[in-house]
């Protein structure tokens, strides 16, 4: 039975009364001028108790992470504490408006500076801003800063290197910057061909942005002679901290020699991400591009945290207020309940989980790089009598979350690894969870006719059958 | 803290915080590997840049220690509930349904990543094409994205859009948007070499001058106009008569609104406006100190292809039964890379589902009674404060839910005295925009009784006064 | 696959350390003397990841009122507004101990005194007390007020009398609270058998328990002779309040003679109920009798609000604190959301949705007592080609909550009535939902093979076939 | 407010508050019926009962004037975070995991009712089962109903219990009960004829005394004996000395214990109880002033049919598969009436499931290193308080969480002048059981931090010298 939509549960006049004896008895009188009455929108009415039934319903036939692993590599979720939920429910946040004076925001300061610390501390770098929105826009911050760094020079370098395998978000922040983007190819172990990056480091070059682990869940081992090469030519390197669940307290970015850095707080500290968002990408830079961090950045002065009202060589604003506080509670919440050793032993995990996946699931899915992985593996479909496409799907029959495959997720595989899944369990995942997995895909694996046949789905409880072109 | 990984006593390693692994499982999962230590799975890392101490981080506190120090920063704040608040400027204190929350904290949308498999998530996707639809309709134009990540950045995005749509580079904006929105088109916007000319607003009744915006379209070259409706000084434009310029000179028209506004007036898309942009938070979202909100962009057919960020679709599955999925992805980061219509990944989903709750539970007769009751509370404190001596309205214009005046005192003096009363009067007008420091922005919403407009005004008298 | 139980989830040394850095370093010491340290208890350990997926799915095995309806007669649940929840969550009442000064529970006794006054007035009643735990404790607490009464005066009066068709929960408070009970027999139109009872009101007799409209849905046209008859036998009336739903703003029970009633807030005040609890059973009497209500009666001096603490005849405590404060606020926000015209169209509602289930149920399942029913109805199965039983696990095949049947719910059918559905939609039911449950009701009926067959149920997806022996 | 149902005017009938029904419904349901009026629905309802007018309520609220009022009402309270508070006596300030109240939240645990039907229900079926079992596991007995009302109620049902195996009606009670708890055995038992004789407790341990129970039971005739562990005063019985003593004269024996005592010291049932009464708000519920919270009764498997209130056992369904459902019902007021074993029909379930959830969040090892923090936190205030002058322990016994003082002044005046330095010190000791007003019973849990013990100790110097 397909669920109607809530406009179809439209009944006249039926919403409740939550005026209650409190409106005005008359309408308000039409505004004098050009400015027409509303007649109608078109908005449902429904009783209060429709609408819980239909939302209800409509969440039982969504998949969170309360319900079991959600392995798109790249994309993942790992497990989202209740009680950061809870930070974020405060009336002293949560009914807090963003246009009253500073010296009434206190707290949001007080969290930002702690908060701002960690980042700077488990990334390595010196300074913070916690305001843009999702990781994208902290690429974007990201490179803004580094055109505003070489336009106060007086030097134009209007391109941007990105690796083949890296998000889209990468390019296209780079291309909303107004830069031209110039793709490095990967070398055959996966990684960055470091003899064309070489080549391709010219004046123009502004920056190199590099994800590492990659998106293909390799270490850039060879990072330091990259970094070298980068700044040997007068060019910054970038990094994208979407994997940066990885690493936590065993290596920083900024030791590696990158000079910024943007943090996706989803995947790295434990936010919601709400099928979608909101999220939160803070950006942190070595000293030297401080300055040229967009607003608010948050300093302690006479032991008082507040915004630092004297940053001239800012990038400017990126969003309409200071940022999304009832995201960042829950990473500072996050960060305070790990501390450093939780850390650490979330990325050991995380690497663990994805190295078991990779080495139990080789039979199967043998990995693309027959190496260590770090916090997700590229998996290929070689060995399957089918597409890996209709193999996902089987998953789904089966209740369980398949891995990302090409265009069904943020991330691109370069070259021809169209045939390729992959997968990051997150640190989350017991052993017994990825166990179950193994087995699921095993008996998958097994079936004898992986055809179209067995895509009915209903027989095993899933609402839809695939859906065309998907 | 000693961090040294022991991993010769892997059987003593305890989970730490919402870490799962025990010991003796890290064990058996490294021998399935063949294994014997942790550390062999960070082989790949060089030794020199590998971390030679624990991150130097606060100790980690249990959950009631966390409650503690975060209640501690909570009572930091001054709030809406310790103020009577009259702050608007971009975001409004309203009424939230419970229902709202109930819904959202819900593990199932909370906790879900965006759904990139449509067969598992049929009820998100169905909750966002819902908000699709609902929105489109309250702004008046059909064609709605899954939300961008608020209304600053949506009206950037549609500025982009009618450049990218018309191929030019330069809008002409009103000069009397939020101060904080104008600066974040210039930081969208500068970059890719859009040149962004300001129209200034009439002195007397608060308009942004459609003549003066006649004149630059006449000249050409214009990708597009961008107004914002009430505007910075609380002024309803007549976006009517500017969508008629616009129409006149073949130019795309972007209109940034409260969306509360479209259960008393006619929408921004009826009223011609091609593009509708706004900031969700009156729908339904906390006022959270600033975020997160949502942005919301309506576009007629033909924009469609220049959206930003994820769409929600019908479609079908094998045995022709109806379904939801992201569709139109080719103009997403994902795919298209550089020449994506917009770098947005993640999007504000669960605040576009809030929405989508909000509205529901709201309906239409209750969503235009309460955009009356903004109006027609606004109304009463406004009469009262202009019978105020040395107090004026700034502009003439027709209000909404708010209204800017003038004092006879800098506004941030008369603020900060009201604040000592136990009152937010209001946000100061920015001078860019009319000169001087004596424009004052306040807001009413439903929440405010008869006994707080009372109260705002008996203050507000002594206040003037000097007290 | 059955759902494992969260003691098989174990995994010795699995639970993540929520003690933090904060936990003393020794374990304490055992103490001196006879006191045993405990070594080891049994409790499961695992992730709080775990945890949340185990509950969310035992939480998706489950059915609520947020998921349909819910038409157990008698027993049955309207909707919980979300808004009422949330008041029992500010910190203000959550955290507050009961042992505090009562003069730092200035809120608690506020909301008590303007609640007592509601009940008092929508029962028709002269005081009232709060705190009995549930419906049943509020029988209980009546009983021993009534046992008080003739005690003080020296009057011996050992027995209660109650009608066939009682809750259970009145004989047996009744028995708790010292009494002898006797049953007063049904008449042919499902009301008390008038003659017997005036056989049956002896000088024994301290008081009739009854429920009006009854557990059969009925109301007692001839309450105002049978009060009468009770007030003149020395007898005191009590009134069941589990059916008052029917009757807000229409009718009092304190104008149809009875002289004390107990209110159950979950069905009447819109509480949740839980799976079982907890709820509230306000105890309200006519004034003659309110000097032995239990504690805390709360009264207005000098404006304000605080517990009497001059109540020397008081029946005393029954519950170790002042009540279940975090339910009483749920009623207090329902009955300020609801006034005075919003009660009355709810018990409206409640009546015509049971009436039109019953007019249009009735070609399947005519009515046993075929006339004006109130809140429910009691439907006969004889036209059934197979059990009651049968067809309530077949109403559960296609996700419908099945009516009441004896031994499967709170009431109890008189004589010989073992083939009867006792149904209670509840005025939150919209229309379309009641011609929902009417299509799958007349499809069941019209099923040609009604058998065992039928009941596998798996391909409907529900999680149990039918349970052995229910 | 004109309360009169104008039936003739149904079409305009607005559905006030959560009612659902548009006029048009009501009118096309009254038409299937053949009717015309809502009013011919209360035809039976004689007509001189009726109300003629509207029920004299308070006007109807909006969803926001009610959340004002009861924040309001809210902010008259002062609360374990207005104030640091150590007072115990039966209701704990303790840690409760965020994920209790996400899953009570949810609806369908929330909103359900009594699973009388348990293919509907199995998932609520199982938590309930698992809050038995994990329970049992804790008190040291099997067999655990689904709860009763609170640990009070759950004391008074076990001593009828004993009565109604023993068939005998006299009980002994050690003096040393919470006097709530007391309280409450009277209204229960008294009416049912039974006789509680009272045991008074040694004046320099604290402990009952065990010669005189022993004493009692020689006499014969009693059904059973009661305690309280860790008591009134704060001390610890020997629970096992007192089973002895039962055992040997074959009496029953009933314990009422803090149920986070179980994670430090051996269980009551494991000692030799047959009944374990607790009162489960330590174990994961809020505090609420008060209620509500559960009581649990754990027995031996004997005495199991004796319990009151619902059971669930694991059944099969037809085709073998485990399941759960309501069981042992013939003990249950719905079907045995004034034969049952109580009238208990609404019980505490989604407290139960709270306590389900709270014990499988901290698991074995943390709520043992929970319960040895708060006998260590105790023993530490315990030795700062007893080295202030005038100060010392009111009776010697083995403490847990909570310990009583014998103050130099009124206990009353003590916690007054704490109060105003923003500390609840603790509740004074009901002077019927150590005869004078000095004692005061101080709880101090894990959720108390060296600072808060120091601040504590500081203040009660000050307060100890008369400030």
């Amino acid at each position: 039975m397909p669920t109607p939509s809530i406009a179809e549960l439209h009944r006249p006049g039926a919403a409740s009364n939550v005026l209650a004896d409190s409106a005005p008895a008359a309408a308000m009188p039409p505004p004098p001028g050009f400015a027409r009455l509303r007649s109608c929108i078109g908005l449902p009415q429904v009783s209060e108790v429709d609408v819980v039934r239909h939302f209800t319903r409509l969440s039982q036939e969504s998949h969170g992470v309360d319900n079991g692993p959600y392995p798109l590599g790249s994309c993942t979720m790992k497990y989202n504490p209740k009680r950061n939920d809870e930070l974020a429910r405060l009336p002293g946040f949560a009914c807090a408006h963003p246009m009253q004076d500073a010296d009434t925001l206190g707290g949001v300061w007080e969290m930002y500076e702690r908060l701002q610390a960690m980042v700077c501390e488990i990334t390595g770098m010196d300074a913070c801003c916690l305001a843009p929105a999702a990781g994208a826009q902290g690429e974007f911050a990201g490179l803004l800063m580094i055109r505003r760094h070489f336009a106060r020079f007086g030097v134009h370098r209007p391109v941007v290197l990105v690796p083949d395998s890296a998000h889209g978000t990468n390019p296209a922040s780079a291309a909303m910057a107004g830069f031209a983007c110039r793709i490095v190819p990967s070398d055959a172990k996966g990684r960055v061909d470091r003899q064309l990056l070489r080549a391709m480091l010219t004046p123009e070059v502004a920056a190199f942005m590099l994800t590492n682990p990659s998106t293909l869940g390799l270490f850039e081992d060879q990072i330091v002679e990259i970094a070298d090469a980068v700044h040997a030519n007068g060019s910054l390197l970038y990094y994208d901290g979407a994997n940066l669940n990885a690493l936590m307290g065993i290596v920083r970015p900024g030791d590696m020699g990158f000079d910024l850095v943007h943090v996706n707080v989803h995947k790295t500290f434990s936010t919601p991400h709400g099928g979608g968002g909101p999220g939160a990408g803070p950006v942190a830079v070595k000293a030297a591009l401080a300055q040229y961090l967009p607003g608010p950045v948050v300093v302690r002065r006479s032991g008082l945290a507040q915004p630092d009202g004297d940053r001239p060589l800012s990038i400017g604003r990126i969003k309409a207020f200071h940022g999304h506080v009832g995201v960042l509670l829950r990473a500072y919440g996050y960060l305070r309940t790990m501390g450093a050793r939780g850390l650490r032993q979330a990325s050991e995990n995380a690497v663990l989980n994805a190295n078991y996946l990779q080495h139990r699931l080789a039979p199967m899915l043998p990995p693309v790089y027959a190496q260590l992985c770090k916090h997700e593996t590229l998996l290929s479909g070689a060995k399957l009598k089918t597409s890996v496409r209709q193999f996902a799907k089987r998953l789904i029959d089966y209740g369980i979350h398949p891995p990302t495959l090409v265009g069904a997720g943020c991330v691109y595989f370069p070259g021809d690894l169209k045939s390729a899944m992959l997968i990051e369990p997150t640190e989350t995942e017991t052993k017994a969870s990825l166990d179950c997995q193994v087995d699921i895909f095993q008996r998958i694996f097994n079936e004898d006719a992986m055809d179209e046949t067995l895509d009915g789905g209903a027989r095993l409880g899933r609402k839809m059958a695939r859906i065309d072109g998907n | 803290m000693n961090q040294k990984q022991n991993d010769s006593a892997l059987e003593e390693r305890v989970p730490v915080g919402y870490n799962v692994h025990t010991g003796a499982e890290v064990q058996a999962m490294l021998e399935v590997m063949g294994l014997d230590s942790v550390e062999q799975l960070f082989a790949d890392v060089p030794a020199e840049l590998r971390l030679r101490r624990a991150l130097s981080l606060p100790p980690a506190l249990s959950e009631w220690e966390l409650m503690r120090d975060v209640r501690a920063m909570a009572d930091m704040n001054a709030t809406v509930l310790s103020h009577s608040s009259f702050l608007g400027c971009g975001a409004y204190e309203h009424y939230i349904p419970a229902v709202v929350d109930a819904i959202v904290s819900r593990g199932e949308f909370l906790t879900a990543y965006t759904p990139y498999q449509p067969e598992m998530s049929q009820g998100l996707l169905q909750a966002l094409f819902e908000f699709q639809l609902l929105v489109g309709r309250l702004l008046g134009r059909e064609c709605v994205n899954c939300s961008v990540y608020d209304g600053a950045t949506a009206l950037a995005e549609s500025c982009w859009m009618m450049c990218a749509a018309s191929g030019l580079r330069r809008v002409v904006v009103a000069q009397a948007l939020w101060p904080q929105y104008r600066e974040v088109l210039d930081t969208y916007l500068l970059p890719r070499a859009v040149e962004l000319e300001h129209v200034a607003q009439d002195p007397e009744t608060g308009l942004v001058d459609g003549a003066a915006i006649g004149g630059l379209l006449a000249q050409g070259n214009v990708a597009g106009v961008v107004l914002q409706s009430p505007n910075a000084l609380g002024v309803i434009e007549d976006v009517a008569a500017i969508a008629q310029v616009c129409a006149q000179n073949d130019t795309l028209l972007t209109v940034s609104v409260n969306p509360l506004l479209c259960g008393w007036l006619e929408a921004p898309g009826q009223l011609g406006a091609d593009i509708v942009a706004c900031e969700a938070q009156p729908l339904g979202l906390a006022l959270s100190a600033g975020g997160p909100y949502a942005g919301i962009i309506a576009c007629a057919k033909p924009l469609e292809r220049y959206l930003p960020g994820r769409l929600v679709g019908r479609v079908h599955d094998l045995h022709g039964k109806l379904g939801y999925a992201l569709v139109k992805e080719d103009r997403e980061q994902h795919v298209a890379r550089d020449r994506a219509t917009s770098h947005i990944c993640s999007n504000q989903a669960l605040n576009a589902i809030r929405v989508a709750v909000h509205l529901s539970c709201l309906g239409e007769r209750n969503f235009m009674r309460i955009a009356q009751l903004n109006a027609a509370n606004a109304l009463q404190l406004r009469a009262r404060l202009t019978a105020l001596p040395g107090v004026e309205l700034l502009r003439s214009g027709v209000h909404f839910n708010e209204f800017a005046l003038r004092l006879p005192l800098d506004a941030a003096v008369f603020r900060a005295r009201m604040r000592v009363r136990g009152l937010f009067a209001g946000v100061p007008v920015d001078p860019r925009i009319v000169g001087h420091g004596r424009g004052l922005l306040v807001a009413v919403t439903e929440t405010k009784s008869p006994a707080d407009l009372d109260a705002y005004a008996r203050h507000a008298r002594a206040c003037l006064q000097g007290a």
